[in-house]
């Protein structure tokens, strides 16, 4: 079992960092080191946290990290980690950790790559729903009626299922998280360790600057977008699916609160309709249908 | 004559749109104006510059300003982190927001004209995300204290960005800022 | 926290950075600033986690203690706290 | 014990990879370098080669592959062609920028459209920019050797800049040649295991590449251009003691043929170089005092011998496998500006041949020479730059 007071007060990302205030992707660093310490070579492209750990000749970052190419996170990590191997060394966890626009778009495929290879790595998406370093653009993970500067009127789409995707590449373990849930947070990432080959882990970091609330409720947006049955807990283990509490509570559509409850706390839903929300809410619905099969019969 | 001028803040207070302003409105009054940000990946909150140049001639020079007649700070604390200062000229003068009277304040010796522009904002409900708007108000302050621009130049440049009642309510602290500059000298 | 350039002799020959505590001074992003009342914190260690700054460090009786010199003032630890115990206050000069 | 197989280019690329004990390989498939991932997916498959090979998905993913290897503190390598290197133009900067020691042979195919499958150079001198040495062979004899060199020179920390091998499609690739391989024992003498100063370690972290202001970005890309200085005095040294151990030099920066006393030189590349020899002793037979000297490195460009054999010629005719839209052949334009100021300056003329993989024969060799000795004796060059045997 994990429990919040055991953790190691050890860090990795070091105070004085320049993410901005709030930042969930910054909370989600924090607890990725407190799961795998300092046994770990981060591989990460262009996003937020190539800019997060400050300008040469510093960095925040106190374990060694490769900075690479926008669309390369998953070649570099293969890279490394066939290095690792020539060089005998078996007790370092290689990392990919990408924003949702170096995962969803422009790196999908040095993803699917690296996982069709089996590489053994941890591949974490840390999900701000928009290209948030570069002043939030849409991005394949920005959910469908959601601002951002390239979808003034809100984005016409709706957001990948990358989870899905990554599970139809018959990895041994996918799973999503929450920096809100930090228990479940970290009992996913060291169990990926434990894991042989690719892991895939999404998880959906909360942006003030992006999403437009107030700072201080980065963690409570986070446990509105899993109450609301909008961001769901789950793992898909070798194909079998499972979700993960409070989610696997959330079945019942009356245990859920409405969507409009979460979407009203963020100034980038302000011009949605009341058509739009009652589409998003059919969808969640619909997705959570698709959820209780498997989890009934478990098999993706 | 060209005047230069570098406007200090945070990321998100508005910095390059006080320059962006402060051109349109000088430019109101037949001059010729350039306005530009510090190129670099501001982060909210973490220190950031922006430049203007106005002038009577075309201007034709694009590096960056390294001796400014004047210089605006955004925000009273950058200049325990940030020598806000540097390269003034020697009768340039400071416009800074802080709550600070001139002579509290310790930024070297020059001339200092302040302004409660976080404390209008606040007092207004002047909110972006949380944080208090202060690049409307301090321009006009910078009207006041340096009589490079109109105060009437500075409010119809915030009308034609924002209309409606954010319009009203960032003109209406351009106004108060005027009204509440006080000049003065640095305490060093 | 000094940014002066190496001696050339020392300079890497790429971009090669090292781990530094304090890569800028947040504590003057801050607008607002947390307080802690600490007769009413019941030492859950909430704060300390959500903290995205790790600014909040975890004494020995696990009290939260707030370093100010790297508080952003993002006010999340005031938001969690289950016991109202973190007030965020007005940041003066 | 020295061996000579009798072998492609693309083959001994595979032994040549071996011999250098490469420790991870990330490369993709593509016309015409394909039998050299083949042979060594043979090579790793069959234990004869102990090294990892990535089967990437892409040539921009086997860069990006290659610079997390080298980055991780192992010798790396891969091979590829045409829109295969163009497609990794990013990601060849990423790696010279980081200074990492990746050795790539390039086999030269032209860049469609049209699908053109076959040699000529504007593949890598579309990427003479990127901060790659680049190495241009003539024969199988000098792509092994040059990939051996190729090592010896990148791991020294003068230089730590990226190498590309440059052999030509089919006209090497494909084509077998007699190819000494050197006791490994020899190879080992002269190429020793890499031992990089700094690599990705969680015992001393640091973080590679991360943004860097305009405060202290120039002074890396000046180091960059001393790196590229110090390889142009290496590589001379590096060929002369891979000779000496293992048997073999290929000219160091240019290889020079009968050029003492020659009124007319020309200047090659590649295989173009030693057909340019046949060509040379058939019109010395006829009496005309004429040369050639085959540009081996094209990056760091060799102005200072371009210039010592002006001092003794009275024209350059500089044959290009290539041409740089808007100005002229590759070898043309940076020959004169080499020449440029210069005391010395004798006449120049640039002769665009083999685009695409079209035949270059030491004939059409000769007919270049002729047409430049003519202007020579005239004093005048007619035509800055002539494409040869072009369809009317």
């Amino acid at each position: 079992m994990v429990s919040i007071k055991e953790l190691s007060k050890e860090e990795y990302l070091l105070k004085g960092h320049i993410a901005c205030a709030g930042c969930g992707p910054a909370i989600s660093l924090r607890l990725l080191f407190k799961a795998l310490g300092k046994k770990v070579i981060l591989v990460v492209p262009a996003c937020c946290s190539s800019v997060i750990p400050g300008p040469y000749p510093f960095t925040s970052f106190a374990v060694p990290v490769q900075n690479i190419l926008f669309e390369a996170t998953g070649a570099t990590a293969s890279g490394i980690v066939a290095a690792l191997r020539q060089r005998e060394i078996r007790d370092v966890t290689v990392v990919g950790w990408a924003g949702d626009g170096g995962t969803f778009d422009i790196g999908i495929q040095a993803l699917s790559g690296a996982a069709e290879r089996e590489t053994d790595f941890i591949y974490i998406c840390y999900d701000n729903e928009a290209y948030g370093n570069t002043g939030v653009q849409r991005s394949g993970a920005t959910p469908y009626g959601a601002w951002t500067t390239t979808t003034p009127t809100g984005k016409k789409e709706r957001k990948k299922d990358m989870a899905f995707i990554m599970a139809a590449h018959r990895v041994p373990y996918v799973a999503t998280a929450c920096p809100s849930y930090p228990v479940d947070f970290i009992k996913k990432i060291r169990k990926a360790k434990e894991i042989r080959g690719t892991k895939f882990i999404h998880i959906l970091a909360p942006c003030p600057t992006g999403w437009r609330y107030d700072t201080s409720k980065t963690v409570e947006m986070g446990r509105l977008a899993v109450r609301t049955g909008m961001w769901t807990l789950f793992e898909i283990e070798n194909g079998k699916f499972k979700l993960n509490s409070p989610s696997d509570k959330l079945i019942d559509r009356t245990k859920r609160k409405p969507v409009r409850e979460y979407l009203a706390l963020q100034d980038r839903f302000r011009k949605l309709t009341e058509v739009d929300i009652e589409k998003i809410q059919k969808w969640v619905d619909e997705d959570w249908e698709r959820y209780r099969k498997l989890a009934s019969n478990q098999y993706v | 004559m060209l005047k230069e001028i570098r406007i200090h803040g945070r990321g998100g207070q508005g910095s390059v749109t006080a320059a962006q302003l402060l051109a349109h409105a000088v430019f109101f009054e037949g001059k010729w104006v350039q306005a530009f940000p510090y190129f670099g990946a501001e982060r909210r909150g973490a220190p950031v510059k922006a430049f203007a140049r106005i002038s009577d001639e075309p201007i034709l020079v694009h590096s960056q300003i390294y001796n400014p007649d004047y210089i605006i700070v955004l925000d009273p604390h950058l200049y325990k982190l940030v020598d806000v200062s540097e390269g003034l000229k020697k009768d340039g003068i400071i416009v800074m927001n802080t709550t600070q009277r001139p002579e509290e304040t310790k930024i070297g010796n020059s001339r200092i004209a302040t302004v409660d522009a976080t404390g209008i904002a606040i007092k207004l409900n002047l909110l972006v995300a949380g944080l208090p708007v202060v690049n409307t108000s301090i321009l006009g302050a910078f009207a006041k204290a340096t009589d490079e621009v109109k105060l009437e130049s500075v409010l119809k440049a915030i009308k034609e960005t924002w209309s409606g009642s954010t319009g009203e309510k960032n003109t209406k602290a351009a106004e108060l800022a005027y009204e509440s500059l006080t000049k003065g000298w640095c305490g060093q | 926290m000094s940014s002066s350039a190496k001696t050339r002799k020392e300079r890497p020959i790429t971009t090669l950075s090292y781990p530094t505590v304090g890569v800028d001074k947040t504590g003057f992003w801050r607008t607002f600033r947390p307080e802690v009342d600490y007769s009413k914190c019941t030492q859950c260690t909430l704060c300390w986690i959500y903290c995205p700054d790790g600014a909040i460090t975890r004494q020995e009786d696990d009290y939260p203690k707030i370093d100010y010199d790297y508080c952003k003032g993002c006010g999340i630890c005031a938001n969690e706290c289950p016991v109202k115990a973190i007030t965020m206050v007005r940041e003066e000069e | 014990m020295a061996q000579t197989v009798i072998d492609t280019a693309n083959h001994i690329v595979a032994y040549a990879a071996k011999a250098a004990r490469v420790q991870v390989i990330a490369a993709y498939p593509i016309t015409p370098q394909t039998s050299i991932v083949e042979r060594i997916a043979e090579l790793v498959e069959s234990g004869e080669f102990s090294a990892e090979y990535i089967r990437v998905e892409s040539e921009h993913s086997a860069m990006a592959a290659c610079i997390g290897a080298a980055a991780a503190g192992v010798r790396t390598f891969t091979a590829t062609a045409a829109h295969g290197l163009v497609l990794m133009h990013e990601a060849l900067h990423w790696a010279s920028g980081s200074r990492l020691p990746i050795v790539m042979p390039v086999v030269n195919r032209t860049l469609g459209p049209g699908w053109n499958i076959w040699a000529d150079y504007t593949d890598s001198m579309s990427q003479r920019d990127t901060g790659w040495i680049q190495f241009y062979c003539a024969d199988n004899q000098e792509v092994f050797d040059t990939i051996i060199q190729a090592y010896k020179l990148c791991e020294n920390e003068q230089v730590l800049l990226p190498v590309m091998v440059c052999l030509e499609a089919f006209i090497l690739s494909h084509t077998y040649m007699p190819v000494k391989i050197p006791d490994q024992e020899k190879i080992d003498d002269f190429l020793p295991s890499y031992k990089p100063k700094w690599f990705l370690d969680v015992d001393n972290p640091f973080s590679l590449a991360n943004i860097v202001s305009p405060e202290y970005y120039m002074e890396f890309r000046y180091m960059m251009k001393e790196a590229m200085e110090n390889a142009k005095q290496l590589i001379p040294e590096i060929d002369k003691e891979y000779g000496e151990l293992c048997g073999f030099e290929h000219g160091g920066l240019i290889e020079k043929y009968k050029c003492e006393d020659a009124d007319l030189i020309l200047l090659t590349m590649g295989t173009m170089g030693t057909e340019a020899m046949v060509a040379v002793d058939n019109l010395r037979n006829e009496g005309l005092r004429v040369g050639t000297a085959r540009v081996r490195v094209f990056r760091p460009f060799p102005k200072e011998e371009i210039r010592k054999l002006a001092e003794t010629t009275q024209m350059f005719a500089m044959i290009d496998r290539g041409i740089s839209f808007g100005m002229e052949g590759f070898l043309a334009e940076e020959t004169k500006a080499s020449l440029y100021d210069q005391k010395n300056q004798p006449l120049t003329a640039g002769f665009v041949a083999g685009l695409g993989g079209r035949d270059v024969t030491f004939k059409t060799i000769e007919k270049i020479a002729k047409k430049s000795s003519e202007w020579m004796r005239a004093g005048r060059v007619e035509k800055e730059t002539v494409w040869v045997d072009l369809k009317e």
